[in-house]
């Protein structure tokens, strides 16, 4: 007989058990967040960008603050933003909230197919689009609009390709929202997760490979980064040192499921970085100026050769994932409310507010005109067409294929008349 | 005999299942609480309990690969893949796993593993909302592809592929949840409870797999088709006016051969339908298999009408549905060739 | 002009184009200092340096990823994988990234990459690594799919393939890149230096993507092939006694469909032989495209000779392996219908 | 114009490198480990089993070892075992050994298609397969022979398998030496990296799922470990809790790349275990002692509900990849010689004489006596046939595609006659 089993047969062990992770409060309890760590506005120390990752294996715990709850920049993290620079950010945070709410009502009266918003998470593309230059490019999700807004994508052309029309800049091709928009440092959206994440490291490859400047910025939500593709592009990343900013929007939910089924319930999306051996940091994703902070100092990073991080905001979504959902069949009514974090838009209105630098009526005033842009260009896109009225000319969907079509496209065109 | 849409004949196989065998598992994302975004899986998690239907991280490999561990440990799992297309980053997994584990091993181990996704276009779900990737599966040895066309088919299919031992692919034509589509889109949706199919059992019984159905009978043509191209195949044969035999294959692997051949013989005639793109698409084998072993009964080429070979464009849907009216002219060119 | 057999030609390949354009790179798992797992790479990144030509993690997903990534940025991206069996973890990066980049974004990213991978059986690879997966490739729309038989064939469609801006999987027969198997695995094997398709010019030429050769002229029957099939095809009509025309197709996408019409109208008879699996494989779409466009020219049934519907067993290599004789049987079986 | 670049423009910046890593040392140069940390014997402490993960985070950057340079076991990672169990040891790894040369030539000699052996790495197999169960099951690579070989699997399967002979268990169907034993607690092998370390997440989860007590065991190679299964594995085994031991066996090199391209230029294999909330264990992959006490604290942990722990085994490929592979192309020829944590049998071996439970002389003994074993087993599978004298009957070629064959099988197999 060979000596197995030392440790005592099968038979004196205890029946194992299957763990399923399950959210602290379901539809009809008090919306709960203890399981999560918020660190006080200030609290954690700004380490050199040049740090050694051994140096900071705790910042993937804290979470990075700036504003206070009194609306007070406060700490190491404190950017030293000019106001004219924060009433930008707040204006383009208050126009995608805008935005978003007259095009969700759109899909409901028919006008497009579907719609998806990222109310409570505007902080996020408005700040790092407007801290990175015009030429790096960022990886999106569906849940940055912010990103364009900052750099003054025409919002005609979001409704022309939300509603599919004539003059959707993607010709019709693509679902509503998963934009492309090259000039603005806006990489191709698709519909399927994670994909883009590890593309991102490849572009930033490149740039290093030619010698230029350009860095790259990748999103994922807290639900994607289980794919495959979230270890691929941490591992290209960190192997080539590849110039990229990392991030994952950590809103709490992927659409029904809470992020402990994403492998949060005992850890942070920020400590992924960890096993890499690149920095990690965990990040107030409500808060405009932690936001830009946490960038520059990555950015920094990256632009000086010394690789990647990876950014873990950590936001709520505070609307349903889209417009085929309802969160009050998954999760506390009053969830959104209750989230320690607030809401980014009344938190940066309040710093600004409290700086001398704005106002409440200001405020008023600026959704007022926000939203009479925003109701023109959507009068403009309808009178386009919305869904269904208006379409590109069919032979755009034979298009692009491939640069060059091939006989079946030609013969299918023919067959189909157009 | 309660009238069933084919989310509810679904759901009721799935019940029935769990409720007959343990080893029934069900799990993928949003299946758990919240019953899945098609509803499908809706009241297994508080009927059966947490362990029995629960949610997943968004990881469609893992949730093969688990489902393939499970299976081999001797679970029946039934993994959701929230939409066809989805599976791709689990396709290694399908392929070089499940389908191979068996054979690879002598037969020591295997994945009685049943992988439901809705699939299929129409329902204006843009690029990644309405692919049909039937055909890459049914060229990988070892795998089965189930399609069904009806509440009553859905449910015993479903039961078959869980009981069978072998990977199972169980593709739900989405379009078809709630009514028949016809592919006329212009027109009201029927509902289930009006059309046939809709007669479901409340308990266990099977539809075998490998068994094709005989939808329609006709003299002139035999029309094969899958999924809401069943439906769709009914109204083009009733456009083109010809007598056509309308096929539903059902499962695709293992394919009915023997109903096809019958039919083409008396025929002489065959049109294929399906969504996916052309070429390269399920149809090709088809039509080699129906061309090899019915040459000399062919009166015309064997037709195709399937998508375009174009990607699957949002604002186009009905440009590229391949509809009713696109089999008509297809009927209408072999009758007259 | 020097002759060179296939991984010297594929080499000479990367080689020029690495020299002419500075955005032509090179990676892949061992292809670096070491220079490939079968060579290819030899030597390359001695001489263009280390960002030139480099090594990988082991992840297809990734360096499929990361080459679509550096592709959208403006490089040229070739990589390698390992084997073609291994690209299936990369699977949803090629379908759902590469291929359609530049359709979805209305033409403002694409993917200009080419991927090599080893592929194909004969080697006594077991199942791992023997398969064929160009059918799959060959039913996504966006993907070009290219497959040499030859020295100056590989190197003149590796250079239009790096040179195309579209992605294209380039796959490479292992079984010949050290001379031309006909598939008597029982006699010695030839190398190039005594075959055609072994004097390959030093510099730059280019054999064009879509353009199939008419390898041998016929009267009787077609033979349809690519890759090492090719030349058990020669082996396989000698034998027949058949007096076959042989086409070469180069690439199955995009596809000689006029060169192929054009034979088959003209012998009436057609075989396809291909490695892969025969249900779902690559030669369904080929009947079907013959059947369609040459049906009344057809004198007999479209012959389909292919690997059998099993994985690829390791001990059995010659008995699934699809031979010359077993071509030989299908076109004598062609003559006799 | 709105306020981009506020950090400079492009033109300001450096240019971006891209980082390609390399090794130490090529062919022709000096061996060199020093990017490695070694930690001395018993250095380590041994925290209880039942620790929560915070507490343990320096774990995967130490190096848990039990046999000392003297060859004593030292420190609280001593598992204590008995002599008996210890030659037992021994024995297993020295008749993998004297198998693996015996079946390289044989490949040599063209009596097979392709070999691979495990040299250096024969302890890890070995001593986890005496200290699991013996109804856990192990989803192995290539290299871990020894699991099998401790459980008494007849080497003359081994041998008919490698042959592909008419008496293969796996009926002709698999490359030589890709396994299936499940009796013997071996999961199917196969050519595909990667992919069975998630599924033995599936089997344990399937485990717990029942209640039983069965746990599973993981290997994948150090460069494997950038496969998106990997990170999968991980996930689903953090999320659920799954009884699972997920081993990197970290031998340094992946054919011809060595393991910075797999991720550890600045961190370990180890490390990864904190990206996800589990522990993360590093040991000396060449002590047998310390391979049993890591395996035993992960199991233990595993049977008592909680979770999964990743073991990196620091080891080193002392021969090359494979038959088709010559590592003097690509790293330097006596780096094998130079590796800092020696010999697993020799180590076990100066352990058990030093206890005055072994002798040079017993030793050589046994050698001789499995090499003898060895030789006999390879000449009854020589007697059956070597690669292509003999096969399984061809159709064994169609079995088991599907439970039971379908119209296409039974087709060809009457096309071929089978
Ligand atoms: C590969 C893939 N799997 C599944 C889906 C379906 N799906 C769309 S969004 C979503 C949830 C994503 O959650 P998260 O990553 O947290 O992003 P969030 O929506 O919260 O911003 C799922 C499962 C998909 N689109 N792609
Ligand atoms: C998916 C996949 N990709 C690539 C290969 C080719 N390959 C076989 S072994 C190997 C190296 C594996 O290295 P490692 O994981 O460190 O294991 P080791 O051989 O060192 O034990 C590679 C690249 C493969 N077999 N499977
Ligand atoms: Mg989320
Ligand atoms: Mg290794």
């Amino acid at each position: 007989m060979s000596p197995h089993n030392q440790s005592g047969g099968a038979a004196d062990r205890p029946p194992l058990t299957l763990h399923i992770p399950e959210p602290a409060a379901r539809p009809g309890e008090t919306p709960r967040f203890d399981h999560l760590t918020f660190s006080p506005a200030g609290s954690i120390r700004r380490p050199d960008p040049g740090v050694a990752e051994p140096e900071i294996r705790d910042l993937p715990y804290g979470l990075i603050r700036v504003l206070d709850d009194q609306g007070q920049a406060v700490g190491p993290w404190d950017p030293g933003l000019d106001a004219e620079t924060l009433r930008r950010g707040l204006k383009v945070m208050a126009q995608a909230r805008v935005f978003e709410d007259r095009m969700f009502r759109a899909q409901r009266q028919g006008k497009t197919s579907f719609f998806m918003k990222s109310t409570g998470e505007e902080a996020i593309g408005a700040a790092q689009s407007m801290m990175l230059d015009r030429d790096d490019m960022c990886f999106p999700t569906y849940r940055v609009l912010s990103w364009l807004l900052a750099r003054d994508y025409p919002v005609i052309d979001l409704v022309n390709q939300i509603f599919s029309n004539a003059r959707d800049p993607l010709k019709g091709r693509q679902l509503p929202i998963l934009y492309s928009a090259r000039k603005y440092g806006f990489y191709s959206l698709s519909g399927n997760l994670g994909t883009r994440f590890s593309q991102a490291v490849g572009w930033a490859m490149a740039s290093a490979y030619r010698g230029d400047t350009r860095i790259a910025l990748a999103y994922v939500g807290d639900g994607t980064t289980a794919e495959g593709d979230f270890h691929e592009a941490l591992t290209f990343a960190a192997v080539y040192r590849a110039p990229v900013i990392l991030c994952v929007t950590n809103n709490q939910w992927a659409i029904s499921s809470f992020s402990g089924i994403a492998g949060a319930e005992t850890t942070t999306f920020a400590a992924k970085a960890i096993a890499y051996g690149i920095p990690g940091l965990r990040v107030d994703g409500n808060d405009f100026l932690a936001v830009w902070a946490a960038t520059a100092w990555a950015a920094e990073r990256a632009r000086t050769n010394k690789g990647a991080t990876l950014i873990e905001f950590v936001t709520y979504r505070a609307a349903g994932h889209s417009t085929s959902d309802d969160p009050t069949k998954y999760r506390p009514m009053d969830e959104a409310a209750a989230w320690p974090l607030g809401d980014p838009i009344e938190r940066l209105k309040t710093h600004l507010i409290a700086r001398g630098e704005w106002s409440a009526e200001r405020h008023t005033q600026m959704e007022a005109e926000l939203a009479e842009g925003v109701r023109a260009a959507v009068k403009e896109g309808e009178g386009i067409g919305t869904l269904g009225q208006s379409k590109p000319p069919v032979s755009q969907m034979f298009e692009d294929v491939f640069k060059e079509p091939d006989w079946r496209v030609l013969e299918q065109r023919r067959e189909l008349g157009v | 005999m309660p009238k069933m849409d084919m989310i509810q004949a679904l759901n009721s196989a799935l019940d029935v299942k769990m409720s007959q065998d343990p080893d029934v598992v069900v799990f993928g994302e949003d299946v758990g609480y919240f019953g899945g975004v098609f509803r499908v899986t809706d009241g297994l998690q508080r009927k059966h309990g947490l362990k029995r239907c629960f949610d997943t991280p968004i990881s469609e490999g893992g949730i093969i690969a688990t489902a393939i561990g499970m299976g081999a440990y001797g679970l029946r799992p039934v993994p959701e893949i929230q939409f066809a297309d989805y599976i791709l980053p689990a396709f290694d997994q399908l392929v070089s796993e499940a389908a191979r584990l068996r054979y690879r091993s002598g037969g020591e181990f295997w994945a009685p593993i049943t992988v439901r996704s809705p699939y299929g276009g129409g329902i204006f779900g843009g690029q990644t909302h309405s692919q049909s990737p039937e055909a890459i599966f049914a060229h990988v040895t070892g795998l089965k592809t189930v399609i069904p066309s009806n509440p009553y088919d859905a449910k015993g299919l479903l039961i078959a592929a869980i009981e069978d031992d072998d990977p199972v692919i169980f593709l739900e034509p989405k379009r078809i949840y709630n009514g028949p589509f016809d592919g006329h889109h212009d027109r009201a949706l029927k509902t289930w409870a009006e059309a046939p199919g809709s007669d479901v059992p409340e308990g266990h019984y099977t539809v075998p797999l490998g068994k094709a159905a005989v939808v329609r009978e006709g003299r002139e043509a035999t029309v094969l088709a899958y999924g809401t191209m069943v439906h769709v195949a009914k109204s083009g044969i009733e456009e083109s006016g010809v007598d056509a035999e309308l096929i539903d294959l059902r499962s695709i692997v293992p394919l009915d051969i023997d109903t096809i051949v019958a039919s083409v013989k008396k025929t002489g005639r065959c049109v294929i339908l399906h969504e996916a793109s052309r070429f390269g698409g399920f149809g090709g084998e088809l039509s080699a298999l129906v061309q090899e072993r019915c040459f000399y009964h062919l009166k015309s080429p064997i037709g195709r009408v399937a998508g375009w070979d174009t990607p699957y464009p949002h604002a186009f849907e009905w440009d590229y549905f391949p509809g009713p009216s696109r089999l008509a002219a297809a009927l209408k060119r072999v009758m007259e060739d």
